[in-house]
């Protein structure tokens, strides 16, 4: 196979300390697709851009940019599975690159460990990389599946800030996108589409942490959404999305006494899935939400 | 200035002058929500397409259009002091759609930012920096992720600061650069004791 | 503020777009540096390289032509021509080792006031930026 | 050989006397300048930025002044007087006016210049207003000497201005309309009976334009189609309008009195009963009857229609077009000649015709054409084009017109369902900051949503029109009185613009969602059908059409007048002028308003009779000119030509085809050609005067 395409892994948090699985799964399936995960060492929270952004955004500049850094001293571009550490790692390099104010100020930080913001490298989501045909394409992606998800209904969950707002991206439409339905459709599996798809899962902005049944009721209202058209699953490119939607159903039958059971897997965990990976070794178990009877359909 | 009526404290609460007083709006204040949230917060023309947008807003009292009236006007406390401030998920849904071209996103953001100068911020932001400030993560590893992580074939932490400890003095010295794990230490502090 | 040094600026514009505009930039009332002085000349098709070499050569410290965009001229193509000499002025600028920045052709068209302003801007702080025109009163003693 | 020269103190004087002493065509310099300067305080517009007082003593300083003045407002008569006396008191040789722009007022002065005895062409004008004081607000200083050395330009110029004769033209006695919608009927119609030829130019197979497309008019409900019709058989029957459909415009050469217009007649390949007669088939040509249509077997979607009816591959667009004449759409048509055979005697029918270029002469032009819907699916949260029930406004008039594709009953596009709940979203597009909206108001977009919410309240027994909007602009006469009617009939009126729309997959049902911004409440609207007053844009061909008439364009698109206010009819072509909305949005009375007054200003050059050029024209320094020819290539309007005299070849210049542009003047290598009024000696003297006279 062709000479393979290297990328710094940043982990984030959620994905590496609460969905291990869709950390493995990235990298081995990833591999497959003759894109090579590097580790991206000492990289720290990205910083949680609803938080960090709400106290001072230079914290959260100067923050994002050490991680930044430790992909320049690699001499790599970075991939990240994460939409909330996109925001943060991708719109940070954005904004430092064409702000020469901003990257001064940023730089007087980072002169205090010996560190300096170069703008040498790009930052890309697994995601977009898997679906660009220059580096992997959706042709790829079907060729290595060897369990395809037959006859699984898939919702998909895009989440907000991978995509949005759509002036500083470069995905196009925000109100009717497709690009990830069709990477779901190259598993084999059925995509379906729901009400106000684009709607948010609810967690950001530090609302889960700031007034839980709030955020709750928002992600309720996607699910109720999603459960109408009988999906079997959900799936997203987000590990915090994927926190609020899987755990998240667990709190909304405590607090608000509905039950949906819907299994909730990021797109990597289905790749995985798809390329003949076991739960086990995707440790589907750590789920709040059983995959049990999603798995049972496509295996 | 809203007049003090100087009834007894009840009937204060509830006959508050609740009328527009040009004392009340700060110019400054709007100069400086656009100078750090970087988008023309004062152009909003209150078509209301951010509320309708907002996935906030059907389930309390959060009206992004207010706040961004708040910003046109200058109507600082009111805006800084209003719990509502804390309930944008950030989805960008109303920047995608303004007309006016405004990102009031990050009009919230700035708000929030302000706010914060004032002490005033819910303590969970806070905890996430002390997190941070210890472990590198706002999302700490746990014992049990660390069985499924070994079971994975994987290290038991990940390759980031749990790894590489040596990198977490680095992050130290970007927080006190701010001073923020001190004075989220203090605010904490005042708020649980 | 007196004391502070005021750059010498020769526009050459044409009647139809960027004079045009400049006056629109007025009636809009956009400020901007009052470092320039016009000459108006129906097309910058008029405009003779040695003007400009001329203006440099009196003691110039910045040169801007400015003209309808291109497709716009009001005499067809008048400005394909001008953008042609100009371009050669540059090289000639460049030549006789003046900053080749204190020189600049613009479009500007008769609806773009604040392009005008902006326009007139930069070239003032372009300007400035390299002080003085070297070759200054160069014309003066001979 | 100017800049030879320079290097010494008068150079400008010099070369002015060497060049006019060589170049015999014209007057020499002999007694030395004398220059009146007029400073206008234009109450404070200019007064209150600068110090008139200071800048008339520095005047007064400079060596060829020999008077100089202020006034309040000199464009006033008392100001004008001032010119005149001047002149003769102290026998000036030239004036100079710092007051507002040229293109303001040099007319004015010029007619002062002229009234004191001098030739109006030895004045020039000192912008101290649009360019200075207005821009400069804050800087009084650098206002003040700005103003001097404007001044100082000025006289540069003043003193070497000679004596030109403006050439007289003689007006073609013929104009010409480009564009047959309800503005260009009324301007062809108006120039018609004032007794001028006019050539009535329609891309279109039938004039109307957009207003033939639609039901009743506000606010007076009268129906489109009633006030229409009779202008359109008039245009038809008009003795001096010819009338060109199925045409455009292909290239335009000349000047005011005297455009040569070339005309692509396109191929309708349907022959008019005078064509054919000129072809000998007397008593042939097309008469409407719809024998072709009825055999033809290609099926095309209607764009008159806004595509919702079917039409064949020859067609007509409805019944009631002007011209009744048939046109073949080549694109679709098979040539499998059915039609022909149907056609029979009458042998209207010719599948081999071509495009043809007719070539005419006419004195000015009428550019009216119109615009277009924007294209509203790129608005992607509203859904048109994807869901099946949201339509544009343009749409909502053919389904609630009674000739339209439903006649006249407004049913769903999804199921053929008369909508009872119908949402009108106002400023859809319009008033968009956003880059893929427009960012203008598009003017007429709210006053016929009131009329659409009228009539389905009439139409529709129970039917609920909510309109969403952020202002209602109802700005005309009688306007604001049909909003109060429409709302008396119960439409509802949400002040909130409409952030998203979600259509149910089951019943193809609408969820609107808005923020009643008056209740302060986000609000999910479920409804049957969505009308979008979609903004409008400066129709398809218009770039193309105005490039060729010369004419420029706001950063909208819309074309530009010569000015807002005084001249909106006017552009900056003489003899070419603007009607209806190709200017910018207007309604249906704006529009024949603003027709009527550029059929008005197109019809005065022609009664004159004569149009005065401005002697802006080129001249050969024979002695100079070295006969390369470099110039002749460079002519835009192929007005030089070399010719042999007396033993040399030299340049010559024919007056009339040259527009003064210098384009020739600014490249000879030899500094032979003289650009009357914009010499060489002239802007090299203001050049100097600024950089080097400041030390005279």
């Amino acid at each position: 196979m062709e000479s393979s395409h290297q990328y710094a892994f940043y982990l984030g948090c959620i994905a590496p300390n609460r969905y291990p699985g869709s950390e493995s799964a990235s990298i081995r399936t990833a591999k497959k697709l003759g894109i090579e995960l590097l580790p991206l060492k000492g990289a720290s929270c990205c910083p949680a851009p609803g938080a960090f952004g709400s106290i001072d955004l230079n914290v959260w500049y100067a923050m994002a940019a050490r991680n930044l850094v430790l992909a320049e001293q690699m001499g790599k571009d970075i991939a990240l599975i994460c939409n909330g550490c996109y925001k943060s790692i991708w719109e940070v390099n954005h904004k430092l690159k064409k702000n020469a104010e901003l990257r001064k100020m940023v730089n007087e930080v980072l002169k205090e460990i010996d560190m300096e913001y170069k703008g040498t490298i790009d930052v890309f989501h697994l995601a977009e990389l898997l679906y660009d045909p220059e580096i992997c394409g959706l042709q790829k992606i079907k060729d290595s599946v060897t369990t395809p998800l037959k006859g699984a209904k898939i919702a998909v969950h895009y989440g907000c800030h991978l995509m949005k707002p759509r002036k500083e991206r470069h995905f196009g439409t925000t109100e009717h996108p497709y690009w990830v339905e069709e990477m779901v459709a190259a598993l084999g599996a059925e995509p379906v589409e729901y009400r106000n798809k684009m709607q948010c899962c609810g967690a950001g902005g530090g609302v889960r942490g700031y007034d839980i049944v709030h955020s709750l009721d928002i992600t309720n209202e996607k699910l109720i959404n999603i459960m109408e058209v009988k999906a079997d699953a959900v799936t997203d490119l987000c590990p915090f999305c994927q926190l609020q939607f899987d755990r998240g159903q667990i709190e909304i039958e405590e607090k608000f006494g509905v039950k949906y059971n819907l299994p909730v897997l990021h797109y990597c965990e289905l790749l995985g899935l798809a390329q003949g990976m076991t739960p086990q070794e995707l440790a589907l178990d750590l789920h709040g939400i059983s995959c049990e009877p999603f798995l049972e359909k496509v295996l | 200035m809203a007049k003090v009526k100087g009834y007894p404290e009840a009937l204060e609460n509830k006959l508050r002058d609740r009328r527009f007083y040009g004392e009340d709006t700060n110019p400054e204040f709007t100069k400086t929500v656009k100078k750090i949230s970087d988008t023309i917060a004062h152009m909003c023309y209150q078509c209301g397409t951010c509320t309708a947008s907002c996935p906030s807003a059907p389930r309390s009292s959060y009206r992004i259009r207010k706040f961004m009236r708040r910003a046109v006007l200058g109507f600082e406390n009111e805006a800084l002091t209003d719990p509502d401030l804390w309930l944008c998920t950030t989805c960008y849904s109303c920047t995608d759609r303004c007309p006016r071209d405004i990102a009031p996103t990050d009009v919230i953001m700035a708000m929030r930012n302000l706010a914060f100068k004032r002490d005033i911020i819910p303590v969970n932001f806070l905890k996430t920096v002390q997190a941070i400030y210890t472990t590198g993560h706002g999302v700490p590893n746990n014992d049990v992720n660390r069985t499924a992580r070994k079971k994975l074939g994987m290290a038991a932490d990940p390759p980031t600061t749990h790894s590489y400890p040596e990198f977490i003095p680095g992050i130290q010295k970007i927080l006190d650069y701010f001073k923020l794990k001190a004075n989220a230490d203090r605010i904490v502090k005042e708020r649980e004791g | 503020m007196s004391d502070e040094w005021k750059p010498k600026i020769l526009g050459m514009v044409c009647n139809w777009c960027s004079y045009a505009g400049a006056d629109l930039a007025g009636s809009a009332r956009t400020q901007y540096p009052p470092d320039i002085r016009i000459v108006r000349v129906m097309c910058t098709g008029r405009l003779d390289m040695l003007f400009v070499l001329k203006a440099f050569a009196d003691g110039a410290d910045g040169v801007l032509v400015s003209g309808c965009h291109f497709g716009d001229c009001h005499y067809l193509e008048g400005n394909y021509k001008a953008a042609k000499r100009m371009f050669m002025v540059k090289s000639l600028l460049k030549n006789i080792g003046l900053e080749d920045k204190r020189f600049r052709m613009t479009f500007v068209s008769a609806s773009e006031g604040v392009k005008w302003a902006k326009v007139v801007e930069d070239v003032v702080n372009v300007v400035k930026s390299y002080g003085p025109n070297p070759i200054a009163g160069f014309a003066a003693n001979k | 050989m100017a800049e030879k020269k320079v290097t010494k103190k008068d150079a400008a004087q010099k070369t002015a006397k060497k060049d006019a002493g060589i170049a015999p065509n014209m007057a020499k310099e002999e007694k030395k300048p004398r220059i009146g300067v007029f400073i206008c305080h234009c109450g404070t517009n200019i007064a209150g930025s600068m110090s008139i007082t200071d800048v008339q003593e520095y005047a007064k300083t400079l060596g060829d002044v020999a008077f100089a003045d202020n006034y309040q407002y000199m464009c006033s008569t008392p100001g004008q007087k001032k010119i005149e006396d001047a002149i003769k008191e102290h026998n000036l040789t030239g004036i100079v006016v710092a007051a507002c722009s040229p293109r303001l007022h040099e007319p004015t002065f010029r007619t002062a210049t002229k009234e004191g005895g001098l030739n109006p062409f030895r004045f020039e004008m000192a912008n101290i207003r649009e360019q200075n004081s207005w821009v400069h607000m804050h800087d009084s200083e650098g206002a003040t000497s700005k103003a001097k050395d404007a001044i100082r330009i000025a006289v540069a110029k003043a003193a070497l201005l000679q004596d030109l004769i403006p050439k007289s033209v003689p007006v073609e006695p013929t104009a010409m309309v480009v564009g047959a919608g309800v503005a260009g009927m009324q301007a062809a119609l108006d120039l018609a009976a004032a007794g001028i030829k006019t050539y009535l130019i329609e891309q279109e197979p039938s004039i109307g334009g957009r207003m033939s497309q639609l039901d009743k008019t506000f606010p007076t409900l009268d129906c489109s189609q009633c006030i229409l019709t009779p202008k359109m058989v008039d245009v038809g029957r008009s003795k001096n309008i010819e009338l060109m459909t199925y045409s455009n415009v292909d290239s335009v050469e000349g000047y005011i009195g005297n455009f040569d217009v070339t005309i692509r007649k396109k191929a309708r390949g349907v022959l008019t009963p005078d064509e054919a007669e000129a072809r000998g088939f007397v008593g042939g040509g097309c008469n409407g009857c719809g024998d072709c249509d009825a055999v033809c077997p290609v099926i095309k979607p209607n764009n008159f229609e806004v595509g919702m009816k079917p039409r064949k591959a020859i067609y007509i667009n409805h019944p009631q077009v002007v011209p009744l004449i048939y046109t073949i759409d080549f694109e679709s048509c098979v040539k499998c000649g059915l039609c022909v055979t149907a056609c029979g005697d009458k042998k209207a029918i010719d599948l081999e015709m071509q495009d043809e270029l007719i070539k005419v002469k006419v004195g000015t032009a009428i550019l009216a054409t119109g615009y277009d819907i924007f294209p509203i699916e790129k608005k992607e949260e509203w859904g048109y084009k994807k869901y099946e029930n949201v339509i544009s406004s343009l749409e909502f008039e053919r389904l609630i017109c009674a000739s339209g594709p439903t006649g006249g009953h407004l049913v769903r596009p999804s199921d053929g369902v008369t909508p009872k709940k119908i949402a009108f979203l106002l400023c859809a597009g319009s008033r968009d900051n956003t880059g893929v909206g427009k960012p203008y108001c598009s003017r007429f977009c709210c006053m016929y949503s009131l009329k659409h919410a009228h009539q389905i309240i009439e139409k529709i027994p129970g039917a609920q029109p909510y309109l969403f909007y952020m202002d209602i602009r109802s700005f005309g006469k009688m306007y604001e009185e049909f909003y109060y009617r429409i709302q008396d009939e119960g439409a509802k009126f949400i002040r909130g613009r409409v952030a998203n729309i979600l259509e149910d997959p089951e019943t193809k049902n609408l969820k609107v969602y808005a923020d009643d911004t008056l209740l302060d409440r986000p609000m999910e609207l479920e409804v049957d059908l969505v009308v979008l007053a979609s903004a409008v844009e400066p129709a398809a061909d218009t770039n193309r059409t105005r490039k060729l008439f010369g004419v420029s364009c706001s950063m909208d698109g819309w074309l530009l007048e010569a000015h807002p206010k005084l001249n909106p009819c006017g552009t900056t072509t003489a003899g070419v002028f603007l009607a209806g909305v190709c200017q910018g949005p207007k309604d249906i009375p704006d529009t024949v308003a603003s027709a009527e007054g550029a059929a008005s200003a197109a019809s005065i050059p022609i009664h004159m009779g004569e149009v005065e050029l401005e002697p802006y024209f080129a001249m050969c320094i024979e002695d100079k000119c070295a006969g390369c020819g470099m110039c002749v290539k460079l002519c835009p309007y192929s007005a030089l030509d070399l010719i042999e005299k007396d033993g040399r070849t030299v340049m010559q210049v024919t007056e009339a085809k040259c527009k003064g542009c210098g384009t020739c003047g600014g490249f000879c290598p030899g500094g032979a050609i003289w650009m009357q009024h914009f010499t060489t000696p002239q802007i090299v003297a203001q050049i100097d005067a600024f950089l080097v006279g400041g030390e005279q």
